[in-house]
């Protein structure tokens, strides 16, 4: 019996289940054959906050969403056609965010009274009329799974964890996705292990084998190649590991070592994790003993002329505020990662907020002023590394690049660069032999580096105000020369960044500014508004401190300027102080939740009906 | 500095103008580093110092050396980064009773245990002498200061037990008064590959004068110290007739002939623990010199032996081995 | 709770449900205090239990007491607070080898110096738990985590000698398996006046499974444990046939009959310094069991006291004494 | 001979000589018999940066400038009518600040060779026409002294100490002081040493006598009591003092009882030291091992029932950034007063500087508002400290206090409260038996504080997003509703804090407005400039954040809004920010030094040139 395939242009599902059922490797190893199939795709998984919350419950319940298509996309998507739930916890957390008429496919196998108990749950959803409005597939997968491997050596609870590679079989089956790639991992991880290779290669064919055969399903679809991708290589790269690579990249553009202190904190852990792997590229990374001594041993590094590099998110941030201090006043590149969590305090550690945009800028005692960067998308945040890198090597100065936990933990197929293409970046390096004053500047006030190991060069340096010289200085007027100096110096930087474009037709009287992560949603509300008829322009700002020039001709424009954040409205205030004539809007959501699309079209055709 | 790398003592002095009140202790130290440094055959351009904040933190501005005043209790975090950026260099951190023991307590420890090669040489004269008295985590208790007017009722640390029980392979203590002995010390512990952590007991003429006067002034030193000399037996007092012996976890006063011997031979910290604890006990004197040196795995090194062994292994990574990793695909 | 002030566990026990992974270690010790601590005639609401940030330290939730979860790494310096605002009440804290030794380091000695009268709960799975498995202050050498994927090359602390080291005034070790010894060590502790420091060796099923089996499971236990009890000798084995003597500086393992007796009563840490160096000691048992346990000045009382003597001395002070005070004018 | 009595409205004089010479001692009974006489005054002493350094050096010299009138007046003055300089190196590095025609008092006896040479001088001052144009009175105060004193037991070195009274005793004569305050104080100073009270007192009378007898000076002086002080008792105080006692009163108008967390830090330690010795009132303080602790132990104290308090300066209140978000998340009361100095990093840390108000408003990870108050005067200090602990304790919050290192060392006659009078603070504390819910609101937004140790109110608080019953929270709705009522709590302080009262005349255009100590220059500019005749308002805050009601309306009146800051220009963001339909211009100075009244006139007569 063959099924009709029906082409659809892009489509988002969602894996869940409980954190023992493997959700996100399923995710994963769909992400990997949807990119092969040359779709564009983001994903986005949402993990419980306890490690090991208790089996079953809605604590305990784990997710993957991926978004897919034909043509450019930018977030994971907001409603889900397809929901896969492994268990009545997963079915419940879940559900609600479906679209209309969506598809479940629920495991029934573990829908026992027990598995209903542990979810909290008088009745069974899939019974009871819950789901009405939804279309529910019902496969006993914990059955299939059995019958299918009952000759297996394995133990039935090693039998059972093949389940989830069962239910991506079905997946592959329905979107039309080839399996190579996935019995190609299977067999490269499993490597020492074969037969779990195998059960778990029976597993995948025989759900692809059953979604063929049953009548499960209403129709089989294609989403097809992404017209939209421009060409060349590609890989899906996850935001936290494009920071890594970014990293990297920088400082080898520099011609430099890199050397990151560090101490482990969500979600920032695993660039401190990706760095650490990366010993034969001559990363140092050092785990210190706090966010403190992370910092301050990547300073010591600087000054010992590697590129000392510090990451970390909200409260080790607050932390690493002092030393901060002393790398402005030493003028020694340093770059900070601050990958933002929800705040204040620890708050909510495992949610997204854009709430550091504030204490990044203003958030020093003294007149301390760093460069802020912020990326916006896990391909964007490669670029916005090597950006944060060119500022701090070539401005002697630390930069702060903000990230948050929505791009950290998301992935999207990344265009690699050109590596001869990358441009290099510039070291102002004293050299063995001439006259060193260690705060002398050139004409865009940047004073030179010099390393211990050089003979001649030596000099001193410290927290204290100095002269030119380096040496101690209580002079009133240099102290005032010196804040100026410093202040000249970072505000200079805008002479090498670029006006960011605004995106929308000439005629347009809404202007909606993004900045970090709410950028894809932004991009895909008020594009597919423009595409509807509407005419809104987009401008997004990775530079935020200081600020690019020509902003001011941009905003005059607009009727209206709104800017969607996640925090009460911190970009708001920022624009506001530089661009007083100029009045902002802000809509805010901080809820430990990205924005949706839809969600922002409903607010901006609001606004324009307003206008 | 001469071509031929023999550097003078004054080769290490810098053209800034030493600041510290007349009398103050840390002026010998300043000397005797300067000549422990110059003679150690390191060229002047590998040494650093670097300090956080505090009286005697102004020390790297005094050495004609690379230096780095930084903040208050960080020394030894920053050194460890200067230190693992570059192994070859020679790093040496100034600290005090409140800068290395207070805030940058927990600096202190980690660097100890990690055995990142650094020399620290802690400057104790019980006191917060920058801030202008006020009593720190080596003051005795009782002791009357700007923040503890009526005594303070804080029990102090015994900076040598505390870098023992941080896992420190190299321990001494040393005097501001005595040159020779601190010239030796450092020496030791510029030798020690390692942490290598120095309490010098030094005077603040200002704020805590006399502080170590009942063990180290001229009349009280010879009966009220004990120099510990690797291989020789523990005797003191003037006329070198007292000893100190070992026996099942104590140190007692005995007579010269009965003194035990001093050895550093052994990897057990329990040794420099026992004589640690001397000066605890009435009528024991206080003891200096090498406590602890023993060789362990030192952190900058394995650091850099892992970067080395991984390249060994996988090659030097290259950015496109970075950036066209794991699963690649084409779009034409 | 019952009004005759007599509780029992399940009062102690807090409606949230507890949400470590089946199997933690963390569990056994949650019972354990929660069995220790309504056994000391401790009113409920006088209990405050204040941790940092980590797995343990969700601990305060669970307990239907005062409870404080506060920020990584603080949970001495915060509970130094309470205790010192408010002396009557019982103040536990509750932190992990990252929180207490790595983060918190600093906190954690000086309170320990300060003789504050805490309770300190240490659970030492040699991980971070919370943050999903990188090695931590007390993980092995060359072990590979999530950081450390060739192995990790920081020296370990040994958590008991740094509290020695720090002049804790009161040391014990026990195991999270060991529900029994765990509750003698707790209410040891709690018995004890001063700043109590427990450390439990704790499993931790997700990132560092087994991580003390080699001392800890069923097989090892009896072979490489030894359990010091105050004033028994210390013997140990299958067939109790082992044990531990003490000689100059040194500890050996001899048969039963001529083990040393394991004696508290000294004010010395050296003897339970001496014992922490058993388990560095190729052959030799760990040592579990109050280590050292010691009156010394507690600092909390004597903050108080000072304020008793000075309010004594001088009368309470009123508002128009700190006003009104030193030269005053008046203009008509 | 009598001399002629001239009376004066207001005097400067600046004492200054070597660390070792006792100048603050000479300066401070110098301000204690000026009270007593009924003068209005204001005095600042300058510390060399070192500890000691070495005599007779530049670096070694100590000033002290006391200013004083009939009339109000808000500085220690800009230009010394009178220079007491010891030796050649106080000299130099003073004269030039004094009045043209000042007169200089030279100790001869302190100048030469040697001397000359400490202080780097080719040849001397007194005589090589340097002073020309300022009348210098020489005296040989060592050789005056050493002859008096020749019966005495004392040491030389001893006897030399006795020269700042003899100096002393000049000026109390030239000023037409009573020597009685003085004498009193030697007598209970140096009571178990009375042969050093004796020569003192000798000396005293001594330079006294000299004065009256020889006709060293012109004439001699009289500044009439103040008429302008209020009626009422009076002390002299020094800032840092009265933010210990406004400490002590706050928490005593609250009923609670202070505990302090703090770790000595320049120029904040004194307030340390001054509660440190208050132990008789209950005065708990903890000098902890460093800022970090210091908070910490702060929080705990309040969580204990006690109102918790943290002092400190620049790169400490940095240190405490992660746990101001602990404190702003349980919602406990807290006192933080930073006493800013020059930044950033270690920066210049005896000067003076206002460049932490940024941070102190928007320096925190998430959303973490905390209200900000800032004064202007060692006597605005008690008041403001008393609204520190107001605010904190009635809407359990953490507080930041901005003081600064002028006012922490400055003095001023400060009239004593009624202490009947001083308003209570209301405490919203749980009580046995009542049903409690940690995070449960009042119409204030403001919940209940239980101290462990009531029977029946057990309850857990943490840095977690929590609901109202204080169990942790991951619902995203709660985490928004959350975030806006702790938002709303502190915005709503606004209801309780009156609208300041610009001085001047209905016609003025030109609005300058101050925060903290450069309220004194400005008040002192503006009053004498409109007393010249011109028209300027000045409008001083006190509440930072959140800004009081009624501004835009004050604002609005004026053509121009000028704001002299010791910084970039902080409080002109700020404003900008929350009024930005207003222009603000900044006048900034970041020179670790103090506006003066004469270069502010300067600046608002070109001002007013211009409009
Ligand atoms: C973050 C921070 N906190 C506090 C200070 C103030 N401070 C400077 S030095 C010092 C203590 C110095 O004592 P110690 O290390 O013993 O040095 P000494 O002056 O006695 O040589 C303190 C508290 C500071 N500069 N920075
Ligand atoms: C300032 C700060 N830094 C880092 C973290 C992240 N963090 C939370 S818990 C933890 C380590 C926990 O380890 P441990 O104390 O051993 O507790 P366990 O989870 O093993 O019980 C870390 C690094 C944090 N919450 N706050
Ligand atoms: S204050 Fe003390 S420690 Fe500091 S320089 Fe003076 S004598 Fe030395
Ligand atoms: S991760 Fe480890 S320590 Fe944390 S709850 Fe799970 S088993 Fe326990
Ligand atoms: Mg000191
Ligand atoms: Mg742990």
């Amino acid at each position: 019996m063959t099924k009709e395939v029906i082409r659809q242009e892009d489509v988002v599902i969602r894996f869940a289940g409980d954190s023992g059922d493997g959700m996100q490797i399923t995710g994963g190893q769909f992400s990997d054959s949807t990119a092969k199939v040359g779709n564009d795709l983001a994903t986005f998984p949402d993990y419980p906050s306890e490690i090991r919350a208790p089996a079953g419950t809605r604590a305990g319940v784990s997710g993957f969403q991926i978004h897919f298509s034909a043509s450019d996309i930018y977030t994971p998507g907001d409603a889900p056609d397809v929901l896969v739930a492994m268990n009545p916890a997963a079915l419940i957390v879940n559900y609600k965010d479906l679209k209309q008429g969506g598809t479940i496919i629920a495991n029934t196998g573990s829908f026992t009274e027990r598995d209903l108990a542990k979810a909290k749950l008088d009745s069974n959803p899939l019974e009871d009329g819950t789901l009405d409005g939804y279309r529910v597939v019902p496969v006993d997968i914990n059955q299939r799974v059995l019958e299918i491997l009952k000759d297996s050596e394995l133990s039935k609870k090693a039998i059972l964890r093949c389940k989830n590679f069962y239910t991506l079989g079905m997946m592959y089956w329905l979107y039309s996705r080839p399996l190579e790639s996935t019995i190609t991992w299977l067999d490269s991880k499993f490597a020492s292990k074969p037969e779990i290779a195998d059960a778990n290669k029976k597993a995948l064919q025989a759900g692809f084998n059953l979604a063929e055969t049953l009548e499960l399903f209403q129709g089989r679809f294609r989403v097809d190649a992404c017209r939209d991708l421009e060409p060349g290589t590609y890989r899906n790269i996850i935001g936290n590991e494009a920071i890594a690579v970014g990293l990297a990249t920088g400082a080898e553009l520099a011609g430099l070592k890199p050397l990151l202190g560090s101490y482990p904190i969500t979600p920032a852990t695993d660039i401190l994790q990706y760095l650490s792997a990366m010993k034969n590229f001559d990363v140092v990374t050092l785990q210190m003993e706090d966010e403190i001594a992370g910092i301050c041993s990547a300073i010591g590094g600087s000054y010992a002329g590697r590129l000392g590099i510090t990451t970390t998110s909200g409260p080790g941030m607050a932390l690493k505020t002092e030393a901060l201090g002393l790398a402005v006043i030493t003028e020694l590149p340093l770059v900070i990662v601050n990958v933002q969590r929800a705040g204040p305090s620890t708050g909510l550690p495992t949610k997204v907020e854009q709430s550091d945009l504030l204490q990044s800028i203003f958030g020093r005692n003294g007149e301390a002023p760093i460069p802020v960067i912020a990326c916006a998308t896990p391909g964007d945040a490669f670029e916005c590394t090597v950006e944060a890198c060119r500022i701090a090597v070539e401005f002697m100065t630390p930069v702060i690049l903000l990230s948050d936990n929505y791009i950290a933990n998301g992935t999207e197929p990344w265009k690699l660069p050109i590596i001869e293409d990358l441009p290099k970046i510039n070291t102002y390096i004293a050299k063995e032999g001439e006259e060193y004053l260690p705060y002398k500047r050139d004409e865009r006030l940047v004073r030179k580096w010099a390393a211990p190991g050089v003979k001649g060069l030596e000099h001193r340096i410290g927290g204290l105000e100095k002269d030119e010289r380096g040496g101690v200085s209580h002079d009133p007027e240099n102290h005032e020369l010196m804040s100026h100096l410093r202040e000249d110096k970072i505000m200079g930087i805008r002479e090498t960044i670029p006006t960011p474009q605004p995106t929308g037709d000439e005629n347009s009287k809404l202007l909606i500014i993004s900045w970090g992560s709410p950028y894809g949603a932004i991009r895909s509300a008020t594009e597919q508004m423009n595409l509807e008829g509407s005419n809104i322009t987009h401008l997004h700002l990775r530079h935020l401190w200081p600020m690019p020039h020509g902003l001011q001709e941009i905003f005059e424009k607009y009727d209206r300027i709104v800017i969607p954040e996640m925090n009460l409205g911190q970009l708001r205030k920022v624009l506001t102080m530089c661009y007083p004539s100029i009045k902002f809007e802000s809509y805010t959501k901080i809820q430990g939740k990205p924005f949706t699309a839809y969600q922002l079209k409903a607010r901006f055709a609001e606004i324009l009906e307003e206008m | 500095m001469s071509d031929l790398n023999v550097l003078k003592p004054k080769d290490l002095k810098s053209d800034q103008e030493v600041r510290w009140c007349p009398g103050c202790g840390d002026y010998a130290i300043l000397n005797s580093v300067q000549k422990t440094l110059a003679g150690m055959g390191i060229p002047k351009e590998n040494m650093v110092m670097v300090s956080g904040i505090g009286c005697s933190s102004r020390f790297p501005y005094y050495m004609d050396t690379y230096g780095f005043h930084s903040i208050h209790g960080r020394a030894n975090a920053i050194a460890t980064g200067v230190k693992s950026a570059n192994p070859d260099l020679s790093v040496w951190i100034i600290t005090g009773d409140g800068d290395g023991l207070s805030i940058g307590g927990n600096h202190m420890i980690h660097s100890l245990r990690r055995n990142v090669d650094l020399k620290i040489i802690l400057f104790n004269n019980r006191i917060y002498g920058l801030t202008k008295g006020q009593y720190s985590p080596t003051t005795p208790i009782g002791t009357r200061t700007k923040t503890s007017p009526v005594g303070s009722v804080d029990r102090p640390f015994n900076p040598i037990q505390l870098a023992l029980g941080a896992g420190a392979s190299f321990v001494a203590r040393t005097i501001d008064t005595k040159p020779k002995h601190m010239a030796s010390v450092l020496e030791a512990a510029a030798a020690h590959k390692g942490s290598a952590f120095v309490e010098v007991l030094q005077n603040c003429v200002i704020f805590n004068d006399g502080a170590w006067d009942q063990w180290t002034s001229k009349a009280n030193r010879d009966e009220n110290t004990v120099e510990l000399v690797d291989g020789q037996p523990m005797i003191y007092g003037k006329d070198k007739d007292k000893g100190i012996s070992f026996d099942s976890c104590h140190a007692n006063t005995v007579s010269a002939d009965e003194a035990s011997v001093w050895t550093l031979e052994h990897n057990s910290p329990v040794p420099a623990f026992v004589a640690s604890q001397l000066d605890h006990m009435p009528g024991l004197p206080i003891p200096i010199g090498v406590m602890r040196a023993n060789d362990e795995p030192v952190y900058d090194e394995d650091v850099h032996a892992q970067i080395a062994q991984e390249i060994e292994k996988n090659g030097k990574g290259t950015l496109k081995d970075i950036i066209y990793a794991g699963d690649t695909w084409v779009v034409k």
